[in-house]
């Protein structure tokens, strides 16, 4: 058990409990606002799941500078995939927060409220 | 020819170029933007006619010059082209469409609609797993932002809806390519399929959660609530490209992640697909909303298509021109239909009578509609065949029975729909206005369904065999549409005639029997319709349509054939039939029936064609396996349109509603569809049992008690076509006890009796259809005395009944008299004594209708009333001469039918001597006893004539009347629950208990179904629940089960 | 006049108003005709036919009806003597016309009796036909019978027993065989006398003249 | 208290779903074949020091492309759905804006936008890149919009940005391949002196253009936002 | 068989004999009723004078043409059945017509005269008519199942539907009558015999005191003088048709007017000890135990 407890499991671990924590206020809030933040978390308990899997022990980050033999690279970097989609993974995360939260400001502009409930007009 | 980078290239250069002409003319700038769909369609439409012609070879694009794995790379291969065009297309019209709505709404819309189409591309093209998780957000966010082309407070809500979902959706899709990168070590599909990730642990569950997030994608059922308010509340047009392009690329991942999954992925897809399809039109009967109707209807058709593609194990090679002939339908109706939404403008489905002030819209209408439940000639027919084939023949019987059930389903809504828009009222409901850019897309698909259709047909391997004539016939009848009636009827005989002209000598045996009875009895009907003025839209391709179904019925060699026919035989009679008044929900209920036995018919064929590579009828000659079920399937199916007893509920007031001369057409006529494929089932099959239980001894009784209870019916019925629409009922009751009897007797009374009710029939609904155009009641106590006004359809009617009735000398009693010694040959006494009880209660209703029609007491406003239309009275008189001649020479009639039967049942025939016929049992002799019986009347009637010469001619209320005098004649004539007496013996025979079973069985699946639609209350988060929900349910159906093993 | 008898418009199913008068719409206004008796030696047979089957209508809405019924039973037995009861005027030969006649009923009695075929007989039961009786100076009573009707045979008594009405029917058969039962035609030939007489009486005339 | 007990049950089951999703995770020993063809070839083939750049301007740069468009697709339906009619600045209340603020605004703005630029510029050869750079950037736009409400910058102006910015990107994507090996392929440029500024191909002008286009985007929703605060 | 020209005189023969009898059978039954209500009762001859007196009437009215020529229907019916029947077994003159058809031709040209008759007095517009043939025809439709299948029965038991033949094989003493070999059929047909003849207790048809005798009611004169011919003529048909089927049928004219004699006396009998059923209840009645002796019948011979 111990010797599972190293930090990309650790990273995991943590990226998946933010999972839960962003599903569970995402489920459970009933403030708009808070089910977007409910979103965002869960979005970013992804990115860490994503970052941890790259992660290989002792190694480096992907950059060939000075630190890093460009012949050798493949043995001191870790993986800069994960890295890579992280970053998109990121931006497109960014970018439906970003319409969530317009969304949000135009339908508490027409009903004045957060109440999840008071939008349910559409049904069946 | 162009790489199909450029779509990507010129997609978003346009979009981005966009950007700069945000306040310049919209309209150029929406010419741009076509300018760019046009582009993305040229170039996917291009490689597809590369790869239909040229022989291409699949290509790989590598982006940034490295080979995948380590680049991202594009695939264009035959499927990729194929759905591209689709998609393409569809988005090129939907541009059109949307013409309006994107002018004023500016350039960012016009930049995120290139932007949704450029995504969908690469989401089919793609070949690396992250890159199509990109593109599908972008596909999505920009769907999302297209829902905002109605600025309304609902599709703001829905999109909210729709962006919490595919954010969930998205982020779990994420959450599996991140662990299947890990496991694979790749992102490109192809080394994910190498590495066979579901024999690695936890690659299993990193597949299922790829998996199941796709299909979440696709909006399975239950966890869809967001989507529905999406296609309720976005703009149609939004609709019909999220229904149509975002599911088609959708399915198309799906179709090319497969072989990632384990084999069992396979049977998640179809039991999600097929749950969807069932669930998801279960709910949507409940539904008035047209749009979300739609929505409905969309979901459960991709859940079809995802079945299918889950059913690839069963469908084999068959199951891209299945999954294609499902999708393109549903493509090119559903577009078609969300486009008509936009242009109708009515929420409530009720509403959308509105879109009869232009009939064509409705042609349109009913194309789409008809397409999707997979009536011929669309390709959805082809495919819903090949899938059913092959389902039955690799033993998918539950999925069979499923998936016809989910059609069926849709069918109600459909077809309940459409009604509305054909029979409901429309004086109160807005104008709508049709721009061109909105109704040119729709046009355009419908042909497309259309061109398709036509090209399935060539792909079913009996290519070219099917008769296209008809429909062409039809296609120049709607053409000509504008003409008036007498022209067009013209064309219509002409053509029919020269028809049969052409076949009649092709035909043979019964087929000539029935060929006569379908052509030119549809002639001599289609008399009638000179009677009519003005223009009749609509009337004659539909009348046509039914005839080309009757006809492809006599000229089909193959069960598809077949089957074409008899699905176009029922659009066409559909159509007919709701022309009537209130024919709205008979037609409803005549539809639901048709469809629903033309699926067991379907299913019968299927189970039949099990280890036969043939298609010919003969396949029934040589069943392998369930026979006896095929058989009873294919009966029930048949019975469904000769209307026997707990099938028939449909027919009365299909019938009684319908035109005056639509009536005959369909009882007179349409019936011996039924019959004739009733005859065609049993000369192939022959004895079917089920253990000791012999099926025909049951279908005789079937027979009986249909006889009994159609002219116990009858004999109670108020309204005069209905009473004919029972009795016809009562009928064919006789006919299906004569097939029954499987002898040479038996079979002569049944076909005989076919051919007299055909004549009889035609007769009295031709002639009671002229009462009602002059009095414009059916309600019999509401006449009275007609003889006086409408002598000549009086001798109609009243050799019509005396036909009914089997009275001698005319030809009835032939029939009457075969059955008996057909039946004394048999033995089956029981159901014979219940078929001559029923030709007994016959007489009730004869005398009923004529009585309470012509003689009693003529009405106050009756006084001025003319004789039926001339062109009424042609037919019936061209047909009353016939009868004279059948009833007096009835070995005219019998002999033929007899010899044309003797191959199939030697033994028991008739022995003819002249006119006499001479059977096992007795003799008749129609002849002679035609010649006395008129010889004694005429003596008769000439010594009372000679006595009373002198008589006084007295008017109505002459009449002893215990020295008081009537006063009005409604109080006089007696003639409302004319037989009340009887009614109170035998009324509770009649107590409407199929009718109440029937009912009860709809109103059990509209509560069912909104029992269960409550779980869409509308809640974003209540939504996202069921997303996971769903996840986790699958998730222990398959672990629990059998996933990855 | 009764409402349904009044003219009224109504709307034909076309949607054109029609116009109806009842009493010449659904009612024959045709004048009774004259029979000429046929050939003698036809004739007589005939009459013998028709004095030995004497189909009877009985209006009984005096006191005398109670007499005819008795007729029917085992101690008068009229049946041997072919008489026989119809229950229609139609049918019927003879109308046993029993008791007072008030205003009211004599429509109905001349409605009936117009009805029946020719040759027609009328025996007229009881004192209350021939003078009014007991009811002679009632204000809506008739008090002489053959003022209406052609009449053939007066029963008298207040009231006559069957015997008296069996009587009459012996008489009635005599004046059929001798050719006198030509009541029909009298009624037919004096009809405008008849109406008049019968117009004086009934107020509100609402049929035709002659009730086929 | 129930529905909330049933959420927590089904998340629970999701839990063993995720869990049981990485359950073959046992930690990397050693770079997988995808990735170790891009540490070994990476400086060799696009000439790019920052590996992670050489994978998302490069080797994946369609999916660079699709997250752009992402951003310009939220910036463009923000936009189309925040577009105030009849900006009346005028009438707008304005909240109090601190001195401090203020006036570090005016001295911060400048460098953060300069570190933005330096940031995408050098993403090639450090860590950063375009999307940090630009979001650098924007977000030097945005402390301006705090700091000084009543300052205007044209949205048009970022808009046409953002479009040039796109245009361009597309057109290096399409010239890759008209003169190289492919869509987005770096070499149309050549590749250079590894390490050094001016190397890796195209990268950094692909860069620059995406960082001025992240840029704009961002400034662009941020824009529309605050344009349209004020109807709440 | 063929038919020619002799057969009219035949014919016409035939019916001059049934007509006379069935006056005097007439004539006589109701003189028999009479006398069980202990009258004197009308002369034998009396339908004689009665027919001769509607003819001798001077004028009649007509409805319309239906009414003018149900009549005719009606007697035609009669006639009809009559000639399609052997009359006499073994003699030519008095087979008649029944070369023409069998037994199912004779059961339904039975609705000829009644469907014509319902025509015309329907025309005649008095409701009382259209009552009584709502009544009619009820009773009809109830009373034939029985008779169907007693009918059925007969023809199975006999392997025919040929009334000669059916005939032929009663011959040899009245051990081989129907109604001894096949007594349920016989019984089912002789109850659906007395619903067939009209008379009490199912003449509710007619029921002289409620509905003026029902659908004649508007017939008079020369048209009622025809209807009575046809009651003269139609039942004696009716009973040569139940004497052959059941009773061994005829070798000459004396045996057929004792049988028939006795066969009509069985609905004498009937009629005089029931009163009147209602429509409802004669249908019913006839729905249940004739019913069931038919189908005992049926099952007895299928088995």
């Amino acid at each position: 058990m111990i010797e599972k407890l190293n930090l990309e499991n650790i990273s995991l671990a943590v990226g998946i409990i933010v999972i839960l924590i962003g599903l569970w206020g995402l489920l459970t809030q009933k403030n708009l606002i808070k089910i977007v933040i409910g979103f965002a978390l869960f979005d970013t308990g992804i990115h860490i799941v994503m970052v941890s899997i790259g992660y290989i022990k002792g190694r480096t980050a992907p950059i060939l500078d000075s630190a890093v033999d460009v012949n050798n690279a493949s043995q001191i970097v870790v993986d800069p995939i994960p890295q890579a989609l992280v970053l998109t993974a990121i931006v497109i995360g960014l970018g439906i927060t970003a319409l969530m939260l317009s969304y949000v400001l135009k339908m508490y502009q027409k009903r004045k409220s957060l109440e999840i409930n008071n939008y349910k007009d559409l049904k069946w | 020819m162009v790489g199909p980078i450029y779509i990507i290239a010129i997609a978003l250069g346009t979009a981005f170029f966009l950007g700069f002409f945000k306040k310049a003319n919209r309209t150029f700038s929406f010419g741009l933007m076509l300018l760019a769909m046009a582009f993305m369609t040229f170039i996917s439409a291009q490689w597809l006619y590369a790869f239909l012609t040229q022989n291409q070879e699949t290509v790989q694009i590598f982006t940034a010059g490295f080979k995948p794995p380590f680049s991202i790379s594009l695939q264009m291969g035959f499927h990729e082209s194929i759905f591209l065009t689709i998609i393409n297309v569809l988005g090129l019209f939907s541009a059109i469409y949307l013409f309006g709505h994107l002018r004023d709404k500016g350039v960012n819309m016009m930049m995120v609609f290139v932007v949704l189409f450029m995504g969908l591309n690469v989401v089919v093209m793609t070949r690396d797993l992250f890159n199509l998780f990109v593109f599908l957000e972008i596909s999505t966010i920009a769907i999302i932002g297209l829902i905002l082309l109605e600025k309304k407070e609902d599709a703001i809500s829905s999109g909210f809806k729709y962006l919490i979902a595919s954010g969930i959706i998205s982020g779990l899709l994420l959450i599996g390519i991140i662990a299947v990168y890990y496991y694979s070590e790749s992102l490109f599909i192809n080394d994910i399929i190498a590495s066979k990730l579901m024999y690695v642990k936890g690659g299993t569950i990193a597949t299922f959660l790829i998996l199941i997030a796709l299909v979440l994608e696709l909006k399975p059922f239950p966890a869809n609530g967001w989507a529905l308010d999406v296609y309720e509340s976005a703009h149609p047009g939004v609709g019909a490209i999220v229904s149509s392009a975002s599911a088609t690329a959708g399915i198309f991942i799906l179709f090319k992640l497969l072989p990632a999954f384990s084999d069992s992925a396979y049977y998640i897809i179809a039991v999600i697909g097929t749950l969807t399809f069932v669930g998801s039109n279960l709910l949507g009967i409940k539904q008035n909303k047209a749009t979300r109707l739609l929505g409905y209807s969309s979901i459960g058709q991709i859940g079809l298509v995802m079945a299918v593609i889950g059913l690839t194990p069963y469908l084999g090679d068959k199951t891209m021109f299945i999954a294609f002939g499902l999708l393109l339908t549903h493509i090119l109706a559903k577009a078609g239909l969300f486009w008509l939404a936009g242009i109708v403008k009515s929420k409530n489905i009720r509403d959308w009578a509105v879109i009869r002030r232009n009939p064509h819209l409705l042609v349109l209408m009913g194309t789409f509609v008809f397409a999707l439940i997979g009536f011929p000639p669309f390709p959805s027919f082809f495919a819903k065949w090949e899938l059913i084939m092959q389902l039955a023949n690799s033993s998918g019987m539950v999925w069979l029975a499923f998936i016809l059930l989910g059609s069926f389903i849709e069918g109600i809504y459909m077809f309940r729909w459409f009604g509305y828009a054909v029979k409901g009222e429309n004086k109160d409901l807005p104008e709508f206005k049709i721009h061109w850019n909105k109704i040119l897309p729709a046009i355009l698909f419908a042909i497309g369904l259309y061109a398709f259709g036509y090209y399935s047909s060539t792909l079913t391997g009996i290519a070219g065999k099917f008769n296209y004539l008809p429909l062409l016939f039809i296609v120049f009848l709607y053409a000509i549409d504008f003409l008036p009636v007498y022209i067009k009827n013209t064309i219509s005989i002409a053509g029919v005639g020269y028809y049969l002209y052409t076949i009649y000598p092709g035909l043979e045996e019964y087929r000539l029997v029935f060929g006569l009875i379908f052509l030119a009895g549809g002639m001599l009907t289609l008399l009638a319709g000179y009677a009519y003025k003005g223009k009749r839209q609509g009337f004659y391709p539909l009348t046509i349509m039914m005839f080309a179904g009757l006809l492809g019925l006599i000229e089909a060699k193959t069960t598809l054939e077949f089957f074409f026919a008899w699905e176009l035989m029922t659009a066409g009679s559909y159509f007919l039939i709701i022309r009537g008044k209130k024919s709205m929900p008979h037609a409803l209920s005549y539809i639901l029936f048709s469809v629903g036995g033309a699926y067991l018919i379907l299913a019968g064929f299927a189970l039949a064609h099990i280890d036969q590579n043939t298609f010919s009828l003969d396949i029934l000659s040589n069943v392998q396996y369930y026979a006896p079920v095929i058989f009873t399937l294919l009966a029930v199916g048949f019975m469904t349109k000769t209307a026997s007893i707990g099938l028939h509920i449909w027919l009365p007031g299909a019938h009684a509603e319908a035109e005056s001369d639509v009536s005959p057409m369909v009882s007179a006529i349409l019936l011996k569809a039924g019959v004739f494929g009733l005859i065609i089932l049993m000369l192939h099959m022959g004895f079917q049992s089920f253990g000791n239980v012999d099926i025909y001894y049951i279908l005789a009784w079937i027979g009986a008690i249909t006889a009994v209870m159609g002219n116990m019916m009858a004999a109670f019925q108020e309204d005069a076509k209905r009473l004919l629409a029972y009795s016809s009922i009562g009928f064919l009751g006789y006919t299906v006890f004569g097939l029954a009897l499987m002898s040479h007797l038996g079979w002569l009374a049944a076909i005989s009796l076919s051919v007299i009710h055909f004549m009889f029939k035609t007769l009295l609904f031709l002639a009671i259809g002229g009462v009602v155009w002059r009095v414009k009641t059916k309600e019999m106590y509401k006449m009275g005395g007609l003889i006086k006004k409408m002598p000549f359809t009086f001798i109609s009617v009243l050799m019509g009944i005396i036909v009914i009735s089997g009275v001698p000398p005319l030809t009835g009693f032939g029939g009457k008299w075969i059955l008996y010694n057909a039946v004394l040959d048999k033995g089956w006494f029981f159901p014979a004594a219940a078929v001559f009880f029923a030709g007994i209660i016959a007489f009730l209703y004869c005398f009923r209708l004529i009585h309470t029609i012509f003689l009693g007491q003529l009405k106050d406003e009756h006084r001025e009333v003319k004789e039926a239309p001339f062109w009424m009275l042609v037919p019936q008189y061209i047909i009353l001469g016939v009868i004279m001649l059948f009833s007096a020479l009835p070995n005219s009639l019998l002999k033929p039918i007899g010899e044309i039967l003797l191959p199939y049942f030697p033994d028991g025939a008739l022995e003819w001597q002249g006119q006499l016929a001479i059977s096992a049992f007795g003799y008749w002799n129609g002849k002679l006893i035609m010649f006395i019986v008129v010889g004694i009347f005429v003596t008769v009637f000439a010594w009372l004539w000679y006595m009373n010469r002198n008589a006084q001619k007295v008017k109505q209320f002459n009449i002893g009347y215990s020295a008081e005098r009537p006063s009005l004649p409604e109080t006089t004539h007696f003639a409302y629950n004319f037989f009340a007496p009887y009614k109170k013996v035998l009324g509770f025979l009649v107590t409407p208990v199929i009718s109440n079973f029937w009912d009860d069985v709809s109103e059990g699946i509209h509560a069912v179904a909104d029992k269960i639609r409550r779980i869409y209350d509308g809640n974003a988060q209540n939504y996202a629940l069921h997303i996971i929900m769903f996840v986790v349910v699958f998730y222990l159906i398959a672990f629990g089960g059998f996933y990855g093993i | 006049m009764k409402e349904d008898f009044k003219k009224r418009t109504v709307i034909s199913p076309d949607g054109k108003p029609i116009e109806i008068d009842p009493v010449k719409d659904y009612f024959s206004d045709a004048k009774p005709k004259v029979y000429k008796p046929a050939h003698p030696v036809i004739e007589k047979f005939a009459n013998w036919a028709r004095a030995n089957s004497l189909w009877v209508l009985g209006f009984g809405t005096g006191c005398g009806a109670i007499e005819m019924r008795p007729l029917m039973t085992p101690r008068f037995d009229a049946y041997r003597y072919g008489i026989q009861w119809r229950p229609t005027p139609r049918q019927s030969s003879v109308f046993v016309i029993s008791g007072y006649l008030s205003v009211k009923t004599l429509k109905r009695v001349v409605r009936t009796y117009e009805q029946m075929q020719n040759p027609k007989f009328v025996i007229a039961l009881g004192s209350c036909t021939i003078n009014g009786g007991m009811y002679w100076d009632s204000y809506n009573t008739i008090n002489r019978l053959d003022h209406y009707l052609p009449v053939d045979v007066y029963v008298a008594g207040c009231m006559p027993r069957p015997e008296s009405l069996l009587t009459g029917f012996e008489e009635l058969k005599k004046i059929i065989k001798e050719g006198r039962g030509e009541g029909a035609n009298k009624y037919a030939e004096n009809f405008d006398w008849y109406k008049a007489n019968q117009k004086k009486i009934i107020k509100d005339w609402d049929m035709p003249d002659y009730n086929w | 208290m129930v529905k909330k007990g049933f959420i927590l049950l089904i998340l629970a089951a999701m839990a063993v779903i995720i869990v049981g999703a990485f359950a073959g995770f046992t930690g990397n020993t050693d770079l997988g074949y995808v990735a170790n063809h891009y540490a070994s070839n990476g400086a060799s083939e696009v000439g790019s020091a920052n590996l992670v750049t050489a994978v998302v301007v490069t080797y994946r740069g369609l999916d660079t492309l699709g997250e752009v468009t992402i951003l310009f697709l939220s910036a463009a339906i923000v936009g189309f759905f925040l577009k105030v009619e009849n900006t009346d600045n005028k009438d707008r209340k304005l909240k109090y804006v601190s001195e401090i603020l203020n006036t570090a605004s005016q001295v911060l703005v400048p460098i953060i936008i300069l570190f933005g630029v330096y940031v995408f510029i050098n993403g090639h050869l450090s860590p950063g890149g375009g999307f940090q750079g630009g979001a650098i950037l924007a977000s030097g736009f945005v402390l301006m919009f705090i700091a000084q409400p009543k300052k205007e910058i044209s949205h048009k102006m970022v808009t046409i940005l953002e479009s040039i910015s796109g245009v361009s990107f597309v057109l290096l994507g399409v010239a890759g391949i008209i003169f190289a090996s492919g869509f987005l392929d770096n070499t149309i440029l050549s590749l250079g002196k590894f390490g050094t500024l001016f190397s890796a191909g195209a990268i950094p002008i692909i860069y620059i253009f995406v960082g001025l286009k992240v840029g704009s985007e961002l400034t662009s929703i941020a824009l529309s936002l605050k344009e349209n605060q004020n109807e709440a | 068989m063929e038919f020619s020209i002799k057969n009219i005189g035949y014919a016409l023969l035939t019916i001059f004999i049934v007509l006379n009898y069935g006056l005097i059978l007439q004539g006589i039954i109701r003189k028999i009723g009479a006398r069980v209500g202990r009258r004197y009762g009308i002369r034998w001859y009396q339908p004689y004078i009665d027919i001769i007196k509607n003819y001798a009437k001077r004028s009649t009215i007509t409805h319309g043409v239906m009414f003018y020529i149900a009549p005719v229907f009606r007697l035609s019916g009669g006639i009809g059945l009559l000639l399609f029947m052997p009359v006499i077994f073994g003699s030519e003159i008095f087979s008649n017509f029944s070369f023409a058809g069998d037994l199912v031709l004779v059961l339904y040209f039975q609705f000829f005269g009644i469907l014509g008759m319902a025509l015309g007095a329907a025309e005649s517009g008095h409701p009382y008519s259209a009552i009584g043939v709502s009544r009619g025809l009820s009773q009809v439709t109830s009373f034939e199942l029985p008779l169907t299948l007693g009918v059925i029965a007969i023809a199975m038991q006999y392997q025919t539907l040929n009334i000669t033949e059916i005939v032929a094989a009663q011959q040899g003493g009245f051990l081989n009558w129907t109604v001894i070999t096949n007594p349920f059929a016989a019984a089912a047909m002789l109850i659906a015999f007395l619903g067939a003849m009209g008379r009490s207790p199912f003449d509710v048809v007619l029921a002289p005191q409620e509905i003026p005798i029902g659908p004649p009611t508007e017939f008079h004169s020369g048209l009622l003088g025809v209807l009575q011919l046809n009651r003269a003529i139609f039942p004696v048909a009716k009973l040569i048709l139940f004497m052959n089927l059941l009773f061994g049928g005829a070798t000459n004219w004396f045996e057929l007017i004792v049988k028939t004699f006795f066969i009509y006396m069985w609905s004498v009998f009937v009629g005089v000890v029931y009163p009147r059923f209602r429509v409802d209840q004669s249908v019913r009645w006839f729905l249940t135990v004739p019913l069931i002796i038919g189908i005992i019948a049926i099952i007895l011979i299928r088995f």
